[in-house]
């Protein structure tokens, strides 16, 4: 009941804050927004039993990409001016098609039979994702820092002034 | 366990919407981007709850969804320094303005 | 010590690999240990291996390594694998023994060749090959060693090859075994399609147990191995590459065309007697075949003058002793000859050499006579091989070659103990006839190259006298002859699994029988020796008159029957004038002009006029057009805005999802 | 002494009886969470006051002057009366500002750092929540206090006010990175994430163990939480007051709030991680556990009274070539030694033996480092200055 309720209001803060981030006219505000979403998806991680997933969103998301996202807007942007139109030509026909889109994913989402099981999760979440990451998913966890690596510096490189 | 599964497919439905819609609509390049990152979260939330619901013993879910977390800062980063790049060349980053590779 | 069998293989690949790549840098004195020493250490392998086997009971020595899986392709899998008995590991014994005797030889003997590295290169690889060929526990790896070691004869009898007539003899070599060597292959496949396997414990288990005596699948595929072993062992009709062969130094001979490699076909013989002794048939044309070759050949080697052709004569000759042997079905007797065979006639080869050494290569015998004084050791070996030959007791020809004869006689087979016997009075003769002209009488050399004439070194005179020793009591293995004999007792084992060995293992003891036809022979021996010497010692008889007297079997003999030129006769000639009559009547007239030439001209007539201008060039055209307008038109799509692209992807995912909801 | 030490769980489980007389079981968790939540309010409000308080008078100490004597004994209800002061003071908003961000701006800056003060052990068992991923939140819920500093440069509608927020956020991008690197050798020796599981884990004190990375952890906390010499965002004499220069009255006292919690946070999760947190003789758990904070506080502001401001760009070079670096080799030697001597289960005097010559040999190789490099430092040094700052060129 009581995790009904806290779903139900983490749910709509950050679809909320999604909208927001749409529907800004300031790229600012949107960026802002977008962090109420991370941190709604965040506790949506919560909810889902999944609490280093939730910290790693919000260090990842919130305290890093935002961030980077934030120092974008202020690097680009002349900050006294709120952009007019904001949105694009083909906004109706976008709009509708991601809302058939919405429409399709939801009757997918309701329509499947998902083989739910009722099993418990493990009791050390982390212990297990650390054995995860490091045994059976070492490979890709490997590529993924290599992949890091790599976006780092061609980041530094496409970024730099010559 | 005493929210379907269904509610949290609904949510990333409704998030991954969303970002869409700002990929599709939005005129600046930042916005452009913030969408795909909604896009994101929307997926990872669908890899987590199916890894809860249907696998819960096995971490996988949460597994891919710090691939993902990983692939969505490097793109974050990498997409951010070309639109600074951009930028510095156009003096613009409105998406209307930028459709040189056209007929 | 039997797991490391394969060390006998590896030590002389290992100075394969060394002197091809170090070759040049060690120098000939780096090289002449290394290939030397390579062959020796697989000779002293090889004795601890024979060790070791002694060491089991008779009836538990066979032993089998799989090295490796080579060829796993669904139900054909070949294993590289050994297969360690008596018979293989007599027959290392004598390859590396004899080999390493022949190749400190060589040392000499090559001394200050240009190529001195790459001759001890090829004669490792040959090694190497034939204890593969030995070795090998299935048909397809002795395929593999067998057809290395027709390489490696390619490449030494070829290996002066600035001399065209060393080419060509190189290539005769090769193409005439090439022959023999399909119908080894024609006979492995068909053991394959018929057992499923090419090992030879399982072919030969099961080849009694599924097939009786006299069945013709088994009697084609002795006939097609016979095949290849007469290519290999020069058998008639495949036997005119060998004297050829004597083109190459004379180590390659003595090594390769004497002692070890054209052993090989009485070895496979032998080693798939199983086989044989289901088809009678096929084991009466090895017998045939091989007291014919014996006869032929021996009398080949009368008349010629040529120091090596006389021994290789011979050698065809004794190879026919031997299959006449494994075809009578005493193989014991034919390995056992084949052993001695191999000690006197690589003597024998290598004394010639030693002699071709002192007169700078001169090899007619009749330019030589009256070395004796100047060439004492080599002619004191050389005579010993004579002796051995001859089958003069107590010399190790004299057992071998009578245990040989009396089996034929006690099989049944009088026509060919008749045959053998009379061959033992022309090998005497022949053999005599050889030392007599280079050793005695009065010297027929050219005054100067009289005075130059020396003994060889040491490092060619001790090999000798090493195999003139073996020469000498190396029958000795064979005595008493009989199943009581060292070599009966140690290869008995081997050739019981058929019954007609054990058979023959317990008649064996032929008593008093035996020793009469002994006599006999060694009578017929003396007989030839003594004709000999009164031909061109005593000069009783003059070989001219005799010559003139009977001219025509002269002329036959001396121009070898003919045989090449009947070969090329038949099949160099008959290829090109059917080359000819293709190329003449049916490429240029039929292929050419009727078929090809005037078609095409009427063809092209037609497509190039109204085809190509009307119908092609229009439909290249108007699609060329047809595109240039509608690209046009569907250009503008190209909106360069990445908006316009992605909504068009969304569309697509949507179209999907609705398709995968209604279906 | 064992009924102090165990004071505030029974206060904590008296309330629960209460309660649980007349609430269902979910019911009573959410009382508890609400006292719990209040508590910690109370305690950051008033750690904030008593922190005022200290800073005036040790900085007054080491500046040879007597600091606040008037109002109380000693001067300690001068924070009382400054916070009267900053009631009734004018509230101001730009006009050009944007008011939505601008007036959250203060309030988003807050929660970050109480939130800090929630996983931080006070004594056994006594801790707001005991997360599992303990370390984590932490550095999450810091990483996030960029978030308001943002929204109040960017909402003020002022250049300097801008400026110090970019210094701010890129100061604290850069500083959390060694200061994240530095406690994960520490809960690569505790084997947890969880804090009260660290602070049982302390048979040695993990500043004996990891002393490099206590260093580490200190510099690049103090920059954290922009307090002098790291205090650049505000740097009063480039560009004013930095993000906070259009604020007065309580939205000013919010991010003074702000700062003092985070002051007293930081201190609280470095007693936790290297100085054994509650653990002591004698006295009860809670009493070491506020000593050793304070201790830590006093180092804070030791630093602020003694040593000048460092330049921008020192301050990127510094995080970035040193810190990380510095961080991440003593990461390896931490893991090395781990992987070697197994912490678990080697008694703790040879673990304090072997991680003591790991970090002794680190030491030497960073002052052989230095004193190689020291000519191109300084060569370095000077193209910079000449060049200006990159950031404050912006």
């Amino acid at each position: 009941m009581i995790t009904q309720i806290a779903f139900i209001g983490i749910a709509l803060l950050t679809l909320a804050g999604a909208i927001g981030v749409v529907l800004a006219r300031s790229v600012f505000v949107s960026a802002l927004f977008l962090i109420l979403s991370f941190v709604g998806v965040s506790g949506i991680y919560v909810l889902l039993e999944a609490p280093f997933l939730a910290g790693v969103q919000l260090l990842v998301y919130v305290g890093a990409v935002a961030v980077l996202i934030i120092f974008a807007v202020m690097l680009t942007r002349d900050m006294m001016s709120e952009e007019t139109p904001f949105l694009n030509r083909q906004w109706g026909c976008g709009g509708v098609m991601a809302a058939v889109l919405f429409v399709l994913l939801l009757l997918i989402g309701f329509i499947a039979d998902w083989p739910v099981s009722s099993a418990k999760p493990p009791e050390d979440t982390i212990s297990a994702l650390g054995e995860a990451l490091m045994g059976k998913y070492v490979l890709p966890f490997e590529v993924a820092s290599v992949f890091l690596l790599v976006a780092l510096i061609g980041a530094i490189v496409v970024a730099r002034e010559r | 366990m005493d929210i379907p599964l269904s509610w949290y497919l609904t949510l990333a439905a409704g998030l991954f919407s969303i970002g869409l819609f700002g990929c599709l609509t939005r005129r600046n390049a930042i916005g452009i981007l913030m969408g795909v990152e909604l896009m994101l979260n929307a997926v990872n939330i669908n890899l987590v709850a199916f890894g809860r619901y249907i696998t819960p013993e096995a971490v996988a879910g949460q597994v891919f969804a710090v691939f993902v977390i990983t692939l969505a800062a490097a793109e974050a980063a990498v997409g951010l320094a070309l639109i600074i790049s951009i930028y510095r060349t156009y003096d613009s980053i409105d998406m209307e303005d930028i459709n040189l590779l056209k007929w | 010590m039997l797991n490391l069998t394969w060390l006998v293989i590896a030590f002389p690949i290992a100075g394969v690999i060394i002197n091809a790549s170090l070759g040049r840098r060690l120098g000939e004195r780096g090289v002449s240990y290394v290939g030397p020493g390579a062959v020796g250490l697989s000779f002293l392998t090889s004795l601890g291996v024979f060790l070791s086997l002694l060491g089991l009971p008779a009836e538990e020595r066979v032993f089998e390594q799989v090295l490796f899986t080579w060829i796993p392709v669904g139900d054909f899998l070949i294993k590289a694998a050994l297969l360690v008995d008596p018979l293989s590991t007599l027959m290392i014994l004598v390859v590396t023994g004899v080999g390493f005797l022949i190749h400190v030889y060589s040392i000499g003997y090559m001394h200050d060749d240009a190529r001195y590295s790459r001759f001890f290169t090829y004669m490792n690889l040959f090694l190497a090959a034939m204890l593969l060929l030995v070795l090998a526990n299935n048909f397809f790896v002795m395929f593999v060693g067998w057809e290395l070691v027709g390489l490696c004869s390619y490449l030494l009898i070829g290996f002066w090859f600035q001399r065209e007539s060393a080419q060509r003899a190189g290539n005769k070599a090769f193409i005439t075994t090439r022959i023999g060597d399909a119908g080894f292959a024609l006979g492995m496949f068909l053991i394959w399609t018929t057992f499923g396997t090419l090992t030879f414990h399982e072919v030969f288990e099961r080849a009694p147990a599924e097939f009786s005596a006299g069945d013709p699948i088994i009697t084609a595929i002795t006939l097609l191995l016979f095949v290849g072993a007469a290519g290999k062992s020069a058998q008639i009709p495949l036997y005119v590459w060998l004297p050829d062969a004597m083109e190459g130094p004379t180590p390659v001979s003595a090594l390769i065309h004497a002692a070890t490699m054209v052993t090989a076909g009485v070895y496979m013989v032998a080693r798939t007697h199983v086989l044989y002794e289901l088809a009678p048939l096929s084991a009466n044309v090895v017998a045939v075949i091989g007291a014919a070759t014996a006869f032929f050949a021996a009398t080949i080697a009368l008349v010629n003058n040529d120091i090596k052709r006389v021994l290789a004569y011979s050698t065809i000759s004794q190879l026919g002793y031997m299959f006449m042997a494994v075809g009578v079905g005493a193989y014991v007797a034919g390995i056992f000859h084949l052993t001695t065979h191999a000690f006197f006639k690589a003597l024998l080869f290598l004394s010639a050499g030693s002699v071709m050494h002192a007169l700078e290569d001169e090899t007619d015998m009749q330019k030589m006579g009256g070395l004796y004084p100047h060439l004492k050791t080599t002619a004191l070996t050389f005579m010993a091989g004579w002796l051995a030959i001859s089958g003069i007791p107590p010399l190790s020809g004299f057992f071998s070659k009578d245990e040989i004869l009396f089996e034929a006689f006690k099989e049944g087979h009088l026509v060919l103990w008749a045959v053998g016997v009379f061959t033992a009075f022309l090998t005497a003769f022949y053999a005599s006839r050889q030392i007599f002209l280079t050793f005695f009488g009065e010297s027929r050399l050219e005054p100067e190259l009289e005075a130059r004439v020396h003994e060889s070194p040491r490092v060619m005179t001790v090999p000798l006298m090493a195999l003139g020793v073996l020469a000498i009591v190396g029958g000795f293995l064979g005595v008493p002859p009989g199943a009581g004999s060292a070599v009966h007792r140690f290869l008995g084992p081997v050739f019981e699994s058929g019954a007609h060995g054990a058979e023959a293992a317990a008649a064996a003891e032929g008593g008093v029988l035996q020793w009469g036809l002994a006599l006999l022979s060694a009578m017929a021996g003396a007989l030839g020796i003594l004709l000999a010497a009164s031909m061109y010692i005593r000069r009783r008889i003059d070989p001219a008159e005799l010559t003139e007297r009977f001219r025509p079997i002269y002329t036959v003999l001396y121009n070898k029957y003919w045989v090449d030129e009947l070969y090329g006769f038949i099949f160099v000639g008959g290829y090109r004038a059917f080359s000819r009559l293709l190329d003449t009547v049916v490429d240029a007239v039929v292929v050419h002009d009727r078929l090809f030439v005037r078609p095409f001209r009427a063809g092209t007539d037609l497509l190039s006029g109204p085809f190509d201008l009307g119908v092609v060039d229009g439909a290249v055209n108007g699609i060329a057009d047809l595109i240039d307008r509608s690209s046009q038109a569907l250009r503008r799509v190209q909106t360069g805005y990445v908006r316009n692209y992605a909504l068009s992807v969304l569309f697509g995912v949507v179209l999907v999802l609705v398709y995968f909801l209604l279906v | 002494m064992q009924f102090l030490d165990n004071l505030f769980l029974n206060i904590s489980q008296v309330i629960r009886n209460l309660v649980g007389g007349f609430l269902p079981d979910w019911g009573v968790e959410v009382v508890m969470m609400t006292v719990a939540a209040a508590v910690l309010v109370v305690i950051a409000v008033v750690t904030m006051m008593f922190l005022t308080w200290m800073e005036r008078k040790v900085v007054g100490r080491i500046q040879d002057r007597l600091g606040p004597n008037r109002v109380g004994p000693f001067g300690l209800m001068q924070p009382i009366a400054d916070m009267v002061k900053m009631f009734i003071k004018e509230d101001i908003t730009p006009r050009e500002a944007n008011r939505w961000v601008y007036n959250l701006g203060p309030i988003v800056v807050v929660p970050p750092a109480i939130l800090a003060l929630a996983v931080i052990p006070f004594g056994r068992g006594l801790s707001g929540a005991d997360l599992s991923i303990g370390w984590l939140y932490l550095a999450a819920v810091a990483s996030t206090s960029v978030i308001g500093i943002f929204m109040a440069g960017w909402g003020s509608r002022n250049k300097y006010a801008l400026l110090g927020a970019m210094r701010a956020a890129a100061q604290i991008v850069s500083y959390e990175i060694p200061q994240v690197l530095s406690v994960v050798g520490v809960i690569l020796i505790a084997g947890s994430l969880s804090m009260q599981r660290i602070v049982e884990a302390q048979n040695v004190w993990f500043v004996f163990l990891q002393p490099v990375a206590f260093i580490i952890f200190l510099i690049a906390s103090v920059a954290e939480i922009e307090r002098s010499p790291f205090d650049l965002p505000e740097a009063e004499s480039e560009i004013i007051a930095g993000y906070h220069t259009e604020y007065s009255g309580l939205k000013f006292g919010m991010f003074f709030l702000a700062e003092y919690i985070s002051t007293f946070a930081v201190s609280a999760i470095g007693a936790t991680m290297f100085l054994g947190g509650w653990r002591g003789p004698v006295l009860p758990g809670w009493i070491w556990f506020l000593a050793k904070t304070y201790l830590l506080v006093f180092v804070v502001l030791w630093l602020r009274g003694t040593l000048p401001r460092i330049r921008v760009d020192q301050l990127m070079n510094f995080a970035w070539k040193v810190l990380v670096p510095l961080a991440l080799a003593n990461l390896l030697v931490a893991g090395l030694i781990a992987a070697i001597i197994n912490p678990a289960e080697t008694p703790g005097f040879w673990t304090f033996i072997g991680f003591l010559l790991g970090n002794l040999l680190l030491i030497a190789a960073v002052v052989m480092v230095g004193v190689l490099r020291a000519p191109e430092m300084e060569a370095s040094e000077a193209a910079v200055v000449g060049a200006k700052g990159a950031l404050a060129g912006q």
